[in-house]
């Protein structure tokens, strides 16, 4: 039980890992990830957002009428949505400035309507939860992955602090727009060959 | 039928348990969510703007209706002496409202410093305006008689270059901010004057 | 029964006009050669090591790519060598060695070979790298460093940003003669007019480069910037003062030519072109940028897909129908 | 007049909802590998957010303001766009047949096209007005189609380049629409 | 070989030879003492073949493989066969090759002289598919097909290549006999005569219906005539039966002309030979007689990796073996030195765009030559106008990527073609 548990929460983490794998929910990948804070920030509200709308869809599946299921994952994933919004507002507010509405925007991000479906709606609570958690972390780890990218090369700082030395002139071209398609899309290059050994 | 009513009875409990959580979310964060709204938006401009003075003026605020908008001033001691105010008016960037914070001496009638908090410009190009210490600079020590425009349409202020929309949008909240204060100015006095005593 | 000869079997034709894509780079780079000896003689030997860094590090990048994805290393064709002094060109005398070394990577790499090498890319990969850098580094762009290192006996004033912070009052310190002539501030390989026009016409006229492309792009510079000019003669420059300055003739020339993301059919080409030169001046006059070649041009090649599906129709086409 | 100008502009090229503003990118990177299904997205997508745009305002402005309850902004909106797609979707089929098979099989992709929700909520977040939304939600889609097609059309020619294996499909697709990004630079300061 | 010019302003123009002035008579090939002929049928060896080796076979006997076949090949001379084995022609096709031991005696199909005193297109088309010039007597006999016009092409239809032409001026005064034979045995009246603009003296041509074509390459093709003078559409991807056009070489007719004349088959080709120094000779060969028996009565060296073309420099075929019979359409031999060859490339198109400059049918060649490469047949055909294309080869011959752009094309066709008639025979066994 605790083995298949586990199994389930490591799927996340590498083989099925959300972004990359399954190249869902790329919006906030390239939005947010102007640094390894915001992105991290981003991670872990979506996250959240897994976790409960995972557990609640996985409590319900039962009683949910197959027909409106998807407007019923919809409301849940929704609130979990709006309470994640309210309490960022509430705690960090800077944080919840610089990611705008890409906060609201998790409802449609595809990873959650897509594990809701996916996994959730035909496995027991405990199982959704770890799938839930490790899509999470998954998403979390590869959001950071690339605002550590794009944050030392286009800023020569990660969370706050100088890499690369005074002398290092940033290219900024990652921090920009452009910068965020071209980065992920190398960095989707580099999983294809990892994933390919 | 029995199905139509399941369907029916999930979906409203659904929405009813959402809305219940939501709504006592809400409730627990709302005050929270207001202090920090002043202390991330409005706190940074009205300290960079007053930055010499000797109380806080977060804390010595007052709120005018003035026709149907309610504007709060917060103002500024100097050597005990509250001789400064500063208060937020909008004008129009590219993609919407643009906040200015504008700080004015109400002794020589002169603005003190001008400081851009909210804005939705192009990343890059329009929150220059906020970053551009030149831009801004240009307002400081102008007094209320002079015409705040772009040279472009005949005032005095020099516009960023590549950035005309947002120059214009800053102007246009600064010629609000004039048109308030001078409409205003026997109001502010007395309630300055109550604050003092 | 005599002895049996192994033949070479192949398909028609048996017949090739000799051309080659070796034949057609060293033309090319041949044709940039004028420009390139101009600004090496003006901004001195700084130049000549940007322009010789340039290429070889285009070289060595797409070797290196090459060997990396176990391709053959094709550097033999001068296609990197061609971007490399391309790219070189557009860079001022006074850049850093690492912002070339890294400029061409860009250019070679995630402007062409990424696509699939030579013929695959989408942009023109010289004006990708150049415009990366350009978000990346402005203050490496300055022209107007130059003044720091050179005494010349004409304005040393990079024109078009002149343009941009003083108004058209300063046309008049460029005198159109010496633009031609080269006195000017700018990038190593853009500054003689003459000598780009020069290599462009040998191009046009060994039809290595398409004519309509370069034709419709100078008219559409032309064209606009003089519309610009009658409306408000007091805000915006003259045509002329447009096309001799920047990167317009080079991009004319050598840019907006670049065979894999240009279109081939005549009516295209030529909107290819027009559009490329009114998109130039809109930015020079109303953008942010002080020269709009770069973004223009990249702009249609964006287009270029897509404007090139209009074509002729194809030889018989329309008749199925009547013929069923 | 000129206001709605500068405001289409700016949704079209400069703020371009999918290359300044980063949504819509799956449906972006999945309907673009043909012309014919890149102007199917795009239409269909234009048709939605304009609907959805306005009856969100409308949403907004007369129900959840009014009731204090904007926080429940997000819950609201997506129902409302996930039933409208479905509503749309149910009377293309029995009235407009004709465009129902154009655009059929793309509206449920548009439901989890984030550039829809994302459009209703700039149009609140922003405060435009009844008539700024209309131009702001029409605009926004129309620079999504734009780039949509555009990006086809370099798509198709790099489907049959011979790209790398590791960087095929969404890899150089993400590329390319980096660089499509940097062209949009281009009308940087236009308006 | 024509290289690029300096100065590449236009597209080049390629002239196609002229027939000499004067040409010399040309130099008769013996028959050799073994004769190689082609059948366009596979060899199956489920079936039992009714021809056998060692079988005799008479001059002007037509050779079928199977009962059933519709194929057949009439043998040149009176001979035994002692081989019959499969041979692998361009694109894979398999076709039959029979070797032929020559007889002294040489005597004639019986059946032949009772079909002589009988004209008719059917009858024709029974016995004459292979005599010099190949008569298209399939297609004309084919009730489906409905020309109402036929034209006799005196120019040739690649650059070197002069056969054609040689053999209008050579016969010209025959001509009318031939439109007149033509007439009869297919009741089309409306015929006419394509010959070079240069050609002069025209009086053997008096009252008949002249197309002058110039020396311009592909004016001669036949779509290229068809839409200049004939104000008939090309129709792409369209044959036989949609066409209203039959064309027919010169010198097919006047073999036509020949055989009903004296009652007896005909089967000596006028061959051209072009060798590796560009020296141009003509020779008479029967048909089946292996091309090293030409090639060594000439002195033409051929030397390891030269190329041996069928045809001419832009539309020919190359040949891989001296042992290739001469075929009623082999109006051209050229010998190219091995260093000649022009290599072609692993280069992807670059879009230099000079093939769309050049192509005469406004091919989007650029566009068609990456879907043909990815094998991508039939988009190539709908979208891209494959089938607009009338092979003359010129986007190739420019092409700066070396990319063999006329090969694929051939090879789309080729595959389409296979495509269409699997599903016809399908839908058939059905």
């Amino acid at each position: 039980m605790a083995q298949s548990i586990l199994k389930e929460f490591n799927k996340g983490l590498w083989e099925q890992v959300p972004p990359f794998r399954l190249v869902l929910g790329l919006c906030p990948i390239l939005a947010v990830t102007k640094s390894v804070e915001n992105a991290v920030g981003m991670g872990l509200a979506s996250t959240f957002v897994f976790v409960f709308s995972n557990l609640l869809v996985a409590m319900l599946r039962n009683i949910i009428p197959s027909k409106v299921r998807i407007a019923a994952y919809i409301i849940i994933i929704a609130t979990f949505v709006t309470v994640v919004e309210l309490v960022m507002q509430a705690y960090t507010y800077p944080l919840f400035l610089k990611l705008g509405i890409f906060i609201p925007l998790i409802v449609v991000n595809c990873i959650a309507l897509g594990r809701a479906e996916a996994f959730a709606s035909k496995n027991p609570p405990l199982a959704s939860v770890a799938d839930g958690l490790g899509m999470g972390i998954g998403y979390t780890i590869s959001l950071a992955v690339v605002g550590a990218l794009r944050e030392s090369l286009g800023n020569g700082t990660l969370l706050g602090h100088t890499v690369f030395g005074p002398d290092f002139l940033p290219f900024r071209f990652m921090l920009e727009a452009p910068g965020a398609f071209v980065c992920l899309g190398l960095v989707l290059c580099v999983m294809n060959l990892i994933g390919k050994k | 039928m029995r199905e139509m009513i399941k369907m029916v009875v999930v979906l409203t409990v659904l929405s009813a348990f959402s809305g219940g959580l939501l709504a006592s979310v809400r409730t627990g964060t709302k005050d929270k969510i207001e202090q920090q709204v002043l202390k991330f938006q409005k706190a940074p401009a009205i300290k960079q703007i007053l930055s010499d003075v000797s109380n806080d003026p977060l804390q010595d605020r007052f709120k005018i209706m003035d026709k149907e908008q309610e504007l709060t001033f917060f103002v500024g001691k100097h050597d005990g002496k509250p001789d400064a105010v500063t208060f937020e008016t909008a004008g129009k960037g590219f993609g919407g409202d643009l906040g200015l914070m504008v700080g004015i001496n109400i002794e020589s009638d002169a603005i003190i410093g001008v400081c851009v908090t909210t804005h939705s410009e192009t990343p890059g190009i329009g929150s220059r305006a906020k970053d551009d210490p030149k831009f801004a600079a240009q307002f400081a020590g102008m007094t209320m008689d002079k015409n705040f425009a772009t040279k472009k349409d005949g005032g005095d202020i020099d516009a960023m270059s590549g950035a005309t929309v947002t120059s214009k949008g800053v102007c246009v909240a600064a010629q609000q901010a004039q048109d308030i204060y001078t409409r205003l100015k026997p109001e502010i006095q007395k309630q300055i004057a109550q604050m003092a005593n | 029964m005599f002895k049996q000869n192994k033949f070479t079997v192949s398909h028609a034709p048996f017949w090739h006009d000799g051309d080659s894509i070796k034949a057609m780079n060293l033309n090319i780079m041949a044709a940039a050669l004028p420009a390139t000896l101009f600004g090496v003689f003006q901004f001195g030997m700084a130049a000549l090591g940007v322009i010789c860094l340039s290429i070889s590090s285009a070289m060595a990048w797409e070797a290196l790519f090459n060997f990396v994805s176990k391709r053959p290393i094709a550097i033999h064709d001068y296609n990197a060598a061609v971007i490399g002094m391309m790219f070189g060109m557009m860079l001022p005398p006074t850049i850093t060695w690492w912002a070339v070394i890294t400029g061409t990577f860009v250019a070679v790499i995630v402007g062409q070979q990424i696509f699939g090498g030579i013929g695959g890319n989408p942009f023109n990969p010289a004006a990708i790298g150049v415009s990366i850098l350009l978000l990346s580094w402005k203050n490496l762009f300055d022209f107007d460093a130059a003044l720091l290192n050179y005494q010349f006996d004409f304005t040393a004033l990079a024109p078009l940003a002149a343009l941009k912070h003083q108004g058209p009052g300063v046309v008049e310190l460029f005198p159109i003669s010496s633009l031609v002539m080269g006195n000017q501030i700018g990038s190593i390989g853009s500054v003689f007019g003459a000598g780009i026009i020069l290599g462009g016409l040998y191009l046009i006229i060994r039809g290595y480069i398409r004519w309509e492309i370069s034709l419709a792009y100078i008219l559409g510079i032309i064209v606009t910037a003089w519309i610009f000019n009658i409306t408000d003669p007091s805000k915006y420059a003259n045509p002329m003062f447009h096309l001799f300055t920047g990167y317009t003739l080079f991009g004319a020339f050598f840019l907006a030519t670049e065979s894999s993301s240009s279109p081939v059919n005549l009516i295209p080409m030529f909107i290819y072109g027009a559009m490329g030169g009114f998109l130039t001046i809109l930015i020079r006059n109303i953008g942010s940028y002080p020269d709009g070649t770069l973004y223009a041009i990249l702009f249609i090649n964006l287009l270029n897909p897509l404007i090139d599906k209009i074509r002729p129709k194809a030889f018989g086409k329309g008749y199925e129908q009547c013929a069923k | 007049m000129g206001d709605y100008i500068v405001l289409a502009i700016s949704c079209i090229l400069i703020n371009n909802i999918l290359l300044a503003q980063f949504l819509g990118n799956c449906p972006f990177l999945g309907t673009s590998k043909r012309m014919d299904t890149a102007v199917g997205m795009a239409m269909a997508v234009v048709f939605v957010i304009v609907l959805a745009g306005v009856i969100t305002w409308i949403t907004e402005i007369y129900l959840l303001k009014p009731l204090d309850i904007e926080y429940l902004r997000t819950l609201s909106f997506i129902l409302i766009v996930a039933s409208l797609v479905q509503f749309v979707e149910m009377f293309l089929k029995k009235s407009i047949p004709a465009l129902y098979t154009g655009l059929g099989i793309f509206l449920p992709l548009i439901t989890t096209n984030c550039a829809v929700l994302g459009v209703c909520l700039i149009n609140i977040k922003e405060e435009y007005t009844f008539l700024e939304t209309l131009v702001s939600s029409f605009t926004y889609s129309v620079g999504y189609g734009f780039a949509l097609i555009l990006f086809a059309g370099i798509r198709e020619r790099i489907i049959l380049a011979r790209v790398l294996k590791p960087l095929q499909d969404t890899s150089i697709g993400l590329v390319t629409a980096g660089m499509i990004a940097i062209c949009f630079f281009a009308f940087i300061g236009m308006v | 070989m024509i290289k690029r010019s300096f100065i590449r302003l236009t597209e080049p123009k390629l002239k196609c030879d002229l027939v000499e002035p004067d040409p010399k008579e040309p130099e008769a090939i013996p028959i050799p003492p073994r004769m190689i002929l082609l059948l366009n049928e596979p060899l199956d060896s489920q079936r039992e073949s009714i021809i056998k080796k060692g079988d005799m076979v008479k001059r002007g006997e037509r050779i079928f493989l199977y009962k059933e076949s519709q194929e057949y090949v009439t043998s040149p001379v009176s001979g035994t066969i002692t081989a019959i084995a499969p041979f692998t022609g361009n694109f894979g096709k398999v076709a039959t090759y029979f070797v032929l031991e020559t007889n002294t005696k040489q005597d004639i199909e019986h059946s032949f002289a009772e079909f002589a005193a009988n004209p008719g297109i059917e009858n024709a088309d029974r016995y004459l598919r292979g005599i010099p010039g190949d008569p298209p007597l399939k297609q004309l006999a084919d009730p489906e097909n409905r020309y109402n016009r036929i034209m006799i092409t005196g120019v040739d239809d690649d650059l070197m290549c002069t056969t054609r032409q040689y053999v209008l001026t050579r016969f010209r005064e025959k001509i009318s006999k031939a439109v007149a034979l033509l007439k009869q045995l297919t009741g089309i009246n409306d015929i006419s005569i394509v010959i070079p603009a240069t050609m002069a003296n025209l009086s053997a041509f008096n009252g008949m219906n002249l197309v002058r074509v110039t020396s311009d390459y592909i004016s001669s093709l036949p779509p290229m005539i068809m839409d200049k003078h004939l104000g008939t559409p090309f129709v792409p991807g369209k044959a036989g039966k949609d066409l209203d056009v039959c064309f027919i070489s010169v010198e097919a007719a006047l073999s036509l002309v020949r055989v009903y004349e004296d009652k007896q088959p005909v089967y000596d080709k006028v061959i051209t030979i072009i060798d590796k120094t560009g020296k141009r000779s003509r020779v008479t060969a029967t048909i089946g007689t292996p091309i090293h028996r030409i090639l060594t009565q000439l002195g033409v060296e051929t030397a390891e990796q030269d190329r041996i073309i069928i045809g001419g420099p832009l539309r020919g075929i190359a040949a891989y073996t001296l042992y290739h019979p001469v075929m009623p359409d082999m109006d051209t031999l050229i010998v190219q030195a091995r260093g000649e060859i022009p290599r072609v490339s692993d280069y992807p198109c670059i879009n230099c765009g000079k093939c769309v400059k050049i192509c005469p049918s406004k091919v989007p060649v650029n566009l068609l030559v990456r879907y043909l490469e990815a094998g991508l047949y039939q988009e190539a055909a709908d979208s891209f106008d494959l089938f607009s294309c009338i092979e003359c080869g010129l986007c190739s011959y420019v092409c700066t990527a070396k990319i063999p752009i006329f090969q694929y094309i051939r090879l789309g066709k080729h595959e389409l073609m296979k495509i269409e008639s699997d599903i016809k025979t399908e839908a058939q066994d059905v």
